[in-house]
Protein backbone atom coordinates (compact mmCIF):
# COMPACT_ATOMS: atom_id res chain seq x y z
CA UNK A 1 0.00 0.00 0.00
CA UNK A 2 0.81 3.56 -0.54
CA UNK A 3 1.31 6.28 2.65
CA UNK A 4 2.43 9.79 2.55
CA UNK A 5 5.09 11.14 4.47
CA UNK A 6 5.47 14.45 5.92
CA UNK A 7 8.72 16.46 7.17
CA UNK A 8 8.85 19.30 8.62
CA UNK A 9 11.24 21.83 10.40
CA UNK A 10 15.03 20.05 10.90
CA UNK A 11 13.81 16.61 9.47
CA UNK A 12 12.55 18.11 6.12
CA UNK A 13 15.75 20.53 5.80
CA UNK A 14 17.82 16.92 6.73
CA UNK A 15 15.80 14.95 4.46
CA UNK A 16 15.73 17.70 1.68
CA UNK A 17 12.39 17.19 1.29
CA UNK A 18 8.61 18.32 2.40
CA UNK A 19 7.01 15.21 1.72
CA UNK A 20 7.21 11.89 -0.16
CA UNK A 21 5.18 8.78 -0.85
CA UNK A 22 6.43 5.32 0.54
CA UNK A 23 5.42 1.76 -0.68
CA UNK A 24 4.48 -0.75 2.61
CA UNK A 25 3.21 -4.20 2.92
CA UNK A 26 -0.53 -3.87 3.92
CA UNK A 27 -0.08 -4.62 7.63
CA UNK A 28 2.43 -2.26 8.24
CA UNK A 29 2.54 -0.27 11.08
CA UNK A 30 4.06 3.28 11.69
CA UNK A 31 7.43 1.59 13.51
CA UNK A 32 7.80 0.07 9.85
CA UNK A 33 7.30 3.30 7.85
CA UNK A 34 9.68 5.24 10.47
CA UNK A 35 12.35 2.23 10.06
CA UNK A 36 12.55 2.61 6.18
CA UNK A 37 12.77 6.43 6.11
CA UNK A 38 15.94 5.69 8.46
CA UNK A 39 17.19 4.57 4.70
CA UNK A 40 16.84 7.73 3.28
CA UNK A 41 19.66 10.12 2.42
CA UNK A 42 20.05 12.11 5.58
CA UNK A 43 17.38 10.44 7.84
CA UNK A 44 19.62 7.63 9.66
CA UNK A 45 20.22 9.76 12.69
CA UNK A 46 16.10 9.64 13.58
CA UNK A 47 15.67 8.97 16.81
CA UNK A 48 14.34 5.73 17.93
CA UNK A 49 10.82 6.73 19.16
CA UNK A 50 10.12 9.91 16.99
CA UNK A 51 7.54 11.42 17.71
CA UNK A 52 4.40 10.98 14.88
CA UNK A 53 1.23 11.98 13.70
CA UNK A 54 -1.21 10.10 11.60
CA UNK A 55 -4.09 11.69 9.43
CA UNK A 56 -3.29 14.85 11.40
CA UNK A 57 -3.20 13.41 15.12
CA UNK A 58 -0.39 12.20 17.51
CA UNK A 59 -0.14 8.22 16.75
CA UNK A 60 1.41 5.44 18.63
CA UNK A 61 4.30 4.03 16.70
CA UNK A 62 2.41 0.54 16.79
CA UNK A 63 -0.28 2.15 15.11
CA UNK A 64 -1.92 -0.26 11.59
CA UNK A 65 -1.47 1.90 8.49
CA UNK A 66 -3.83 1.88 5.84
CA UNK A 67 -3.51 2.94 2.28
CA UNK A 68 -3.45 6.91 1.64
CA UNK A 69 -2.43 7.42 5.66
CA UNK A 70 -0.86 10.87 6.28
CA UNK A 71 2.62 10.16 8.05
CA UNK A 72 3.84 13.27 9.78
CA UNK A 73 7.24 13.32 11.91
CA UNK A 74 7.18 16.17 14.52
CA UNK A 75 10.68 17.16 15.42
CA UNK A 76 10.70 18.88 19.30
CA UNK A 77 8.13 21.51 18.70
CA UNK A 78 8.46 24.88 19.87
CA UNK A 79 5.78 27.14 19.60
CA UNK A 80 4.81 29.77 21.90
CA UNK B 1 -10.31 30.09 12.17
CA UNK B 2 -13.10 28.24 13.94
CA UNK B 3 -15.84 28.90 16.41
CA UNK B 4 -17.72 26.09 18.38
CA UNK B 5 -20.31 26.59 21.62
CA UNK B 6 -19.55 24.04 24.15
CA UNK B 7 -21.56 24.82 27.31
CA UNK B 8 -22.13 28.36 25.75
CA UNK B 9 -18.45 29.44 25.55
CA UNK B 10 -17.41 31.46 22.51
CA UNK B 11 -14.07 29.57 21.42
CA UNK B 12 -11.79 30.91 18.64
CA UNK B 13 -8.34 29.29 17.60
CA UNK B 14 -6.18 30.70 14.29
CA UNK B 15 -2.76 29.52 13.30
CA UNK B 16 -1.79 31.83 10.37
CA UNK B 17 0.74 34.49 8.83
CA UNK B 18 -1.81 37.50 10.19
CA UNK B 19 -0.02 39.96 12.28
CA UNK B 20 -1.72 39.71 16.08
CA UNK B 21 -3.81 42.77 17.13
CA UNK B 22 -4.44 42.69 20.54
CA UNK B 23 -6.89 45.55 20.83
CA UNK B 24 -9.33 43.64 19.10
CA UNK B 25 -9.17 40.74 21.22
CA UNK B 26 -9.03 42.73 24.19
CA UNK B 27 -13.09 43.34 23.11
CA UNK B 28 -14.07 39.89 23.88
CA UNK B 29 -17.03 39.05 26.18
CA UNK B 30 -19.71 40.32 27.42
CA UNK B 31 -20.48 42.95 30.75
CA UNK B 32 -21.12 39.69 32.52
CA UNK B 33 -17.70 38.71 32.55
CA UNK B 34 -15.65 40.72 35.44
CA UNK B 35 -12.21 39.42 34.16
CA UNK B 36 -10.10 39.74 31.33
CA UNK B 37 -6.87 38.12 30.83
CA UNK B 38 -4.52 38.44 28.20
CA UNK B 39 -0.90 36.88 27.53
CA UNK B 40 1.07 37.70 24.66
CA UNK B 41 4.36 35.90 23.35
CA UNK B 42 6.83 38.34 22.00
CA UNK B 43 9.75 37.57 20.06
CA UNK B 44 12.94 38.23 22.39
CA UNK B 45 15.96 39.63 21.35
CA UNK B 46 17.93 36.46 23.12
CA UNK B 47 17.93 33.16 23.30
CA UNK B 48 20.04 30.29 25.55
CA UNK B 49 22.64 32.72 25.66
CA UNK B 50 22.68 34.06 21.87
CA UNK B 51 21.06 37.59 20.73
CA UNK B 52 18.30 36.92 18.43
CA UNK B 53 17.50 39.31 15.89
CA UNK B 54 14.19 37.28 14.08
CA UNK B 55 12.19 34.26 14.09
CA UNK B 56 10.93 32.00 11.45
CA UNK B 57 7.96 30.21 13.07
CA UNK B 58 6.76 27.13 10.42
CA UNK B 59 3.68 25.00 11.67
CA UNK B 60 2.15 21.54 10.27
CA UNK B 61 -0.67 24.48 9.37
CA UNK B 62 -4.18 22.17 9.26
CA UNK B 63 -2.85 19.71 12.47
CA UNK B 64 -1.82 22.79 13.92
CA UNK B 65 -5.24 24.10 13.77
CA UNK B 66 -6.94 20.86 14.70
CA UNK B 67 -4.99 20.46 17.66
CA UNK B 68 -5.53 24.29 18.91
CA UNK B 69 -8.83 23.51 18.32
CA UNK B 70 -8.63 20.61 20.55
CA UNK B 71 -6.76 22.27 23.47
CA UNK B 72 -9.36 25.28 23.47
CA UNK B 73 -12.62 22.31 23.80
CA UNK B 74 -10.93 20.83 26.67
CA UNK B 75 -10.09 23.52 28.72
CA UNK B 76 -13.79 24.89 27.55
CA UNK B 77 -14.79 21.56 29.25
CA UNK B 78 -12.67 22.56 32.41
CA UNK B 79 -13.52 25.93 33.42
CA UNK B 80 -16.55 28.24 32.88
CA UNK B 81 -16.30 31.33 30.70
CA UNK B 82 -17.67 33.23 28.13
CA UNK B 83 -15.31 33.42 25.60
CA UNK B 84 -11.02 31.97 25.26
CA UNK B 85 -9.51 33.24 21.67
CA UNK B 86 -5.66 32.16 21.08
CA UNK B 87 -4.05 32.79 18.35
CA UNK B 88 -0.37 31.96 17.04
CA UNK B 89 1.70 33.30 14.26
CA UNK B 90 3.37 32.03 11.85
CA UNK B 91 6.00 32.93 9.12
CA UNK B 92 8.96 35.21 9.74
CA UNK B 93 8.48 38.10 13.05
CA UNK B 94 10.88 40.87 13.89
CA UNK B 95 11.94 41.53 17.10
CA UNK B 96 9.09 42.74 19.60
CA UNK B 97 6.32 41.11 16.98
CA UNK B 98 3.47 39.06 18.74
CA UNK B 99 3.86 35.05 18.41
CA UNK B 100 0.94 34.25 20.57
CA UNK B 101 -1.93 35.48 22.17
CA UNK B 102 -4.74 34.09 24.67
CA UNK B 103 -7.62 35.74 25.67
CA UNK B 104 -9.78 34.60 28.18
CA UNK B 105 -13.25 36.52 29.44
CA UNK B 106 -14.59 35.19 32.47
CA UNK B 107 -16.80 36.19 35.42
CA UNK B 108 -14.48 35.35 37.51
CA UNK B 109 -10.43 36.39 37.63
CA UNK B 110 -9.19 32.73 38.86
CA UNK B 111 -10.80 31.52 35.80
CA UNK B 112 -9.35 33.78 33.64
CA UNK B 113 -5.86 33.21 35.10
CA UNK B 114 -6.28 29.29 35.12
CA UNK B 115 -7.77 28.74 31.71
CA UNK B 116 -4.96 31.48 29.78
CA UNK B 117 -2.25 29.13 31.88
CA UNK B 118 -3.68 25.91 30.42
CA UNK B 119 -3.89 27.08 26.81
CA UNK B 120 -0.41 28.65 26.91
CA UNK B 121 1.07 25.32 28.43
CA UNK B 122 -0.71 23.32 25.97
CA UNK B 123 0.36 25.05 23.23
CA UNK B 124 4.08 24.56 23.81
CA UNK B 125 3.45 21.04 25.06
CA UNK B 126 1.63 19.73 21.71
CA UNK B 127 1.05 22.00 19.01
CA UNK B 128 2.79 21.25 16.10
CA UNK B 129 4.82 24.34 15.40
CA UNK B 130 8.51 24.88 14.79
CA UNK B 131 10.83 28.11 15.51
CA UNK B 132 13.85 28.85 13.23
CA UNK B 133 16.21 31.30 14.93
CA UNK B 134 18.06 33.70 13.35
CA UNK B 135 21.17 35.25 15.37
CA UNK B 136 23.42 38.50 15.29
CA UNK B 137 26.26 36.04 14.04
CA UNK B 138 24.69 34.70 11.01
CA UNK B 139 23.41 31.03 12.13
CA UNK B 140 20.54 29.70 12.17
CA UNK B 141 18.96 26.89 13.76
CA UNK B 142 15.66 25.26 14.77
CA UNK B 143 14.78 25.81 18.18
CA UNK B 144 15.48 22.31 19.91
CA UNK B 145 16.69 20.88 17.74
CA UNK B 146 20.04 20.50 18.53
CA UNK B 147 21.68 17.41 17.86
CA UNK B 148 21.27 16.17 21.11
CA UNK B 149 17.55 16.40 20.85
CA UNK B 150 17.07 15.77 17.63
CA UNK C 1 2.04 57.92 39.63
CA UNK C 2 5.06 56.40 40.81
CA UNK C 3 7.91 54.72 39.12
CA UNK C 4 10.98 52.85 40.95
CA UNK C 5 13.88 50.76 40.07
CA UNK C 6 13.88 47.38 42.35
CA UNK C 7 16.06 45.31 40.87
CA UNK C 8 15.97 46.93 37.60
CA UNK C 9 12.39 47.07 37.26
CA UNK C 10 10.62 49.57 36.25
CA UNK C 11 7.44 49.78 38.63
CA UNK C 12 4.70 52.01 38.22
CA UNK C 13 1.02 52.48 40.35
CA UNK C 14 -1.99 54.61 39.89
CA UNK C 15 -5.29 55.09 41.49
CA UNK C 16 -6.92 57.70 40.18
CA UNK C 17 -10.45 59.30 38.24
CA UNK C 18 -8.76 58.72 34.17
CA UNK C 19 -9.54 56.00 32.22
CA UNK C 20 -7.74 53.10 31.65
CA UNK C 21 -6.03 52.75 27.95
CA UNK C 22 -5.11 49.31 27.90
CA UNK C 23 -3.53 49.95 24.93
CA UNK C 24 -0.61 51.82 26.25
CA UNK C 25 -0.71 49.76 29.01
CA UNK C 26 0.36 46.55 26.76
CA UNK C 27 3.58 48.30 25.25
CA UNK C 28 5.03 47.54 28.30
CA UNK C 29 8.28 46.28 28.86
CA UNK C 30 11.75 45.56 25.99
CA UNK C 31 12.40 42.90 23.29
CA UNK C 32 14.22 41.15 26.50
CA UNK C 33 10.92 40.05 27.73
CA UNK C 34 9.23 36.71 25.57
CA UNK C 35 6.23 37.28 27.64
CA UNK C 36 3.38 39.56 28.79
CA UNK C 37 0.05 39.48 30.77
CA UNK C 38 -2.67 42.05 31.20
CA UNK C 39 -5.08 41.44 33.65
CA UNK C 40 -8.22 43.87 33.54
CA UNK C 41 -11.21 43.93 35.82
CA UNK C 42 -14.52 45.11 34.00
CA UNK C 43 -17.97 46.29 35.62
CA UNK C 44 -20.19 43.53 35.70
CA UNK C 45 -23.91 43.65 34.96
CA UNK C 46 -24.48 41.49 38.15
CA UNK C 47 -23.36 41.18 41.59
CA UNK C 48 -25.03 38.64 44.21
CA UNK C 49 -27.90 38.21 42.12
CA UNK C 50 -28.88 41.55 41.52
CA UNK C 51 -28.48 43.58 37.76
CA UNK C 52 -25.97 46.15 38.40
CA UNK C 53 -26.30 48.97 35.84
CA UNK C 54 -23.16 51.52 37.22
CA UNK C 55 -20.24 51.82 40.01
CA UNK C 56 -18.98 54.14 41.83
CA UNK C 57 -15.33 53.47 43.58
CA UNK C 58 -14.31 55.74 46.21
CA UNK C 59 -10.33 55.59 47.43
CA UNK C 60 -8.90 56.73 50.49
CA UNK C 61 -6.59 58.13 47.85
CA UNK C 62 -3.06 58.54 49.41
CA UNK C 63 -3.21 55.87 51.56
CA UNK C 64 -4.24 53.70 48.26
CA UNK C 65 -1.56 54.97 46.22
CA UNK C 66 0.81 53.98 49.10
CA UNK C 67 -0.56 50.54 49.90
CA UNK C 68 -0.38 49.76 45.96
CA UNK C 69 3.06 50.83 45.78
CA UNK C 70 3.64 48.60 48.15
CA UNK C 71 2.00 45.68 46.79
CA UNK C 72 4.33 46.59 43.79
CA UNK C 73 7.60 46.54 45.69
CA UNK C 74 6.61 44.08 47.51
CA UNK C 75 5.83 42.00 44.09
CA UNK C 76 9.26 43.30 42.30
CA UNK C 77 11.26 41.85 45.41
CA UNK C 78 9.62 37.77 44.48
CA UNK C 79 9.99 37.76 40.83
CA UNK C 80 11.82 39.13 38.34
CA UNK C 81 10.18 41.00 35.71
CA UNK C 82 11.29 44.25 33.57
CA UNK C 83 7.88 46.12 34.24
CA UNK C 84 4.84 45.65 36.13
CA UNK C 85 2.57 48.34 35.55
CA UNK C 86 -1.20 48.43 37.71
CA UNK C 87 -3.71 51.07 37.75
CA UNK C 88 -7.17 51.25 39.70
CA UNK C 89 -9.95 53.61 38.97
CA UNK C 90 -11.82 55.70 41.32
CA UNK C 91 -15.33 57.42 40.48
CA UNK C 92 -18.88 56.23 38.33
CA UNK C 93 -18.39 53.67 36.12
CA UNK C 94 -20.69 52.51 33.29
CA UNK C 95 -21.11 48.81 32.88
CA UNK C 96 -17.98 47.64 30.97
CA UNK C 97 -15.53 49.93 31.65
CA UNK C 98 -12.26 48.83 33.16
CA UNK C 99 -12.06 49.11 36.77
CA UNK C 100 -8.48 47.62 37.61
CA UNK C 101 -5.34 46.39 35.29
CA UNK C 102 -2.48 45.24 35.55
CA UNK C 103 0.63 44.62 33.24
CA UNK C 104 3.63 42.16 33.80
CA UNK C 105 6.31 42.21 31.11
CA UNK C 106 8.75 39.30 31.68
CA UNK C 107 11.48 37.67 30.37
CA UNK C 108 9.58 34.14 31.51
CA UNK C 109 5.82 33.11 31.38
CA UNK C 110 5.25 31.56 35.06
CA UNK C 111 6.47 34.98 36.28
CA UNK C 112 3.97 37.30 33.96
CA UNK C 113 1.26 35.01 35.28
CA UNK C 114 2.37 34.59 39.06
CA UNK C 115 3.20 38.08 39.39
CA UNK C 116 -0.08 39.48 37.88
CA UNK C 117 -1.74 37.07 40.15
CA UNK C 118 -0.21 37.98 42.77
CA UNK C 119 -0.78 42.06 42.55
CA UNK C 120 -4.45 41.37 41.82
CA UNK C 121 -5.15 39.28 44.96
CA UNK C 122 -3.09 41.75 46.95
CA UNK C 123 -5.32 44.73 45.91
CA UNK C 124 -8.58 43.06 46.58
CA UNK C 125 -7.29 42.42 49.80
CA UNK C 126 -5.83 45.44 51.37
CA UNK C 127 -6.21 48.80 48.91
CA UNK C 128 -8.50 50.99 50.75
CA UNK C 129 -11.25 51.56 47.90
CA UNK C 130 -14.86 50.94 47.96
CA UNK C 131 -17.22 50.03 45.49
CA UNK C 132 -21.24 51.54 46.07
CA UNK C 133 -23.13 49.07 43.26
CA UNK C 134 -25.85 50.77 41.72
CA UNK C 135 -28.45 48.66 40.90
CA UNK C 136 -31.69 48.31 37.87
CA UNK C 137 -34.32 48.74 40.69
CA UNK C 138 -32.67 52.07 41.51
CA UNK C 139 -31.40 50.87 45.10
CA UNK C 140 -27.43 51.40 45.85
CA UNK C 141 -25.38 49.42 48.62
CA UNK C 142 -22.21 49.74 49.32
CA UNK C 143 -20.02 46.24 48.20
CA UNK C 144 -19.75 44.18 51.02
CA UNK C 145 -21.22 46.48 53.43
CA UNK C 146 -23.94 44.15 54.72
CA UNK C 147 -25.23 44.84 58.03
CA UNK C 148 -23.87 41.23 59.06
CA UNK C 149 -20.26 42.33 57.79
CA UNK C 150 -19.90 46.08 58.70
CA UNK D 1 -4.29 65.73 72.48
CA UNK D 2 -6.25 66.26 69.18
CA UNK D 3 -6.14 63.56 66.21
CA UNK D 4 -8.16 63.60 62.69
CA UNK D 5 -10.78 60.78 62.14
CA UNK D 6 -10.98 60.35 58.22
CA UNK D 7 -14.51 57.85 57.35
CA UNK D 8 -15.13 56.19 53.75
CA UNK D 9 -17.87 54.44 51.95
CA UNK D 10 -20.39 53.58 54.62
CA UNK D 11 -18.81 54.57 57.49
CA UNK D 12 -18.97 58.20 56.04
CA UNK D 13 -22.40 57.81 55.16
CA UNK D 14 -23.58 56.53 58.87
CA UNK D 15 -22.19 59.69 60.51
CA UNK D 16 -22.65 61.72 58.03
CA UNK D 17 -18.84 63.05 57.84
CA UNK D 18 -15.85 62.35 56.44
CA UNK D 19 -13.84 63.78 58.86
CA UNK D 20 -13.21 64.93 62.44
CA UNK D 21 -11.09 65.73 65.16
CA UNK D 22 -10.79 64.03 68.90
CA UNK D 23 -9.70 65.39 71.57
CA UNK D 24 -7.92 62.58 73.45
CA UNK D 25 -5.52 62.18 76.57
CA UNK D 26 -2.35 62.07 76.27
CA UNK D 27 -1.27 58.62 76.54
CA UNK D 28 -4.59 57.28 74.47
CA UNK D 29 -4.38 54.49 71.75
CA UNK D 30 -6.24 53.34 68.66
CA UNK D 31 -8.44 51.43 70.58
CA UNK D 32 -9.91 54.54 72.83
CA UNK D 33 -10.27 56.62 69.69
CA UNK D 34 -12.60 53.79 68.10
CA UNK D 35 -14.69 53.78 71.54
CA UNK D 36 -15.06 57.66 71.73
CA UNK D 37 -15.95 57.54 67.86
CA UNK D 38 -19.47 54.85 69.07
CA UNK D 39 -20.87 57.43 71.14
CA UNK D 40 -21.18 59.59 67.93
CA UNK D 41 -24.79 59.20 65.99
CA UNK D 42 -25.06 56.74 63.71
CA UNK D 43 -21.22 55.25 64.62
CA UNK D 44 -22.75 52.91 67.79
CA UNK D 45 -22.71 49.79 65.48
CA UNK D 46 -19.03 50.61 64.81
CA UNK D 47 -17.45 46.46 65.19
CA UNK D 48 -15.58 45.24 67.86
CA UNK D 49 -12.22 45.15 66.20
CA UNK D 50 -12.27 47.70 62.73
CA UNK D 51 -9.88 47.71 60.71
CA UNK D 52 -7.62 51.12 61.39
CA UNK D 53 -5.09 52.93 59.34
CA UNK D 54 -2.67 55.39 60.74
CA UNK D 55 -1.07 57.96 58.89
CA UNK D 56 -2.36 55.85 55.87
CA UNK D 57 -0.42 52.61 57.25
CA UNK D 58 -3.09 49.68 58.33
CA UNK D 59 -2.24 49.55 62.03
CA UNK D 60 -2.95 47.59 65.36
CA UNK D 61 -6.11 49.03 67.37
CA UNK D 62 -3.11 48.53 70.28
CA UNK D 63 -1.28 51.68 68.68
CA UNK D 64 -0.23 54.61 71.10
CA UNK D 65 -1.41 57.59 69.18
CA UNK D 66 0.46 61.54 68.94
CA UNK D 67 -1.26 64.36 68.56
CA UNK D 68 -1.74 65.11 64.69
CA UNK D 69 -2.21 61.63 63.52
CA UNK D 70 -4.46 60.89 61.17
CA UNK D 71 -6.46 57.86 61.91
CA UNK D 72 -8.81 56.44 58.97
CA UNK D 73 -11.40 53.91 59.41
CA UNK D 74 -11.21 51.28 57.17
CA UNK D 75 -14.31 49.07 56.03
CA UNK D 76 -14.42 45.98 54.15
CA UNK D 77 -12.29 47.00 51.40
CA UNK D 78 -14.03 46.48 47.67
CA UNK D 79 -11.24 47.11 45.23
CA UNK D 80 -10.62 45.45 41.85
Amino acid sequence: MRVTILLFAVYRELADASSLDLELPADATVREAVDRLRSLPGLACLPAEPTVAVNREYASLERDLKAGDEIALIPAVAGG
Amino acid sequence: MRAVEASGARVIGHVSDDPIRVEELLRAGSSADGAVTVFVGRVRDHSHGRRVIRLHYEAYGEMAERELAAILDETASRWTFSHLEAVHRTGTLELGELSVAIVVAAPHRSTAYEASRHVIEEIKRRLPIWKREEYADGEVEWAGSAPSEA
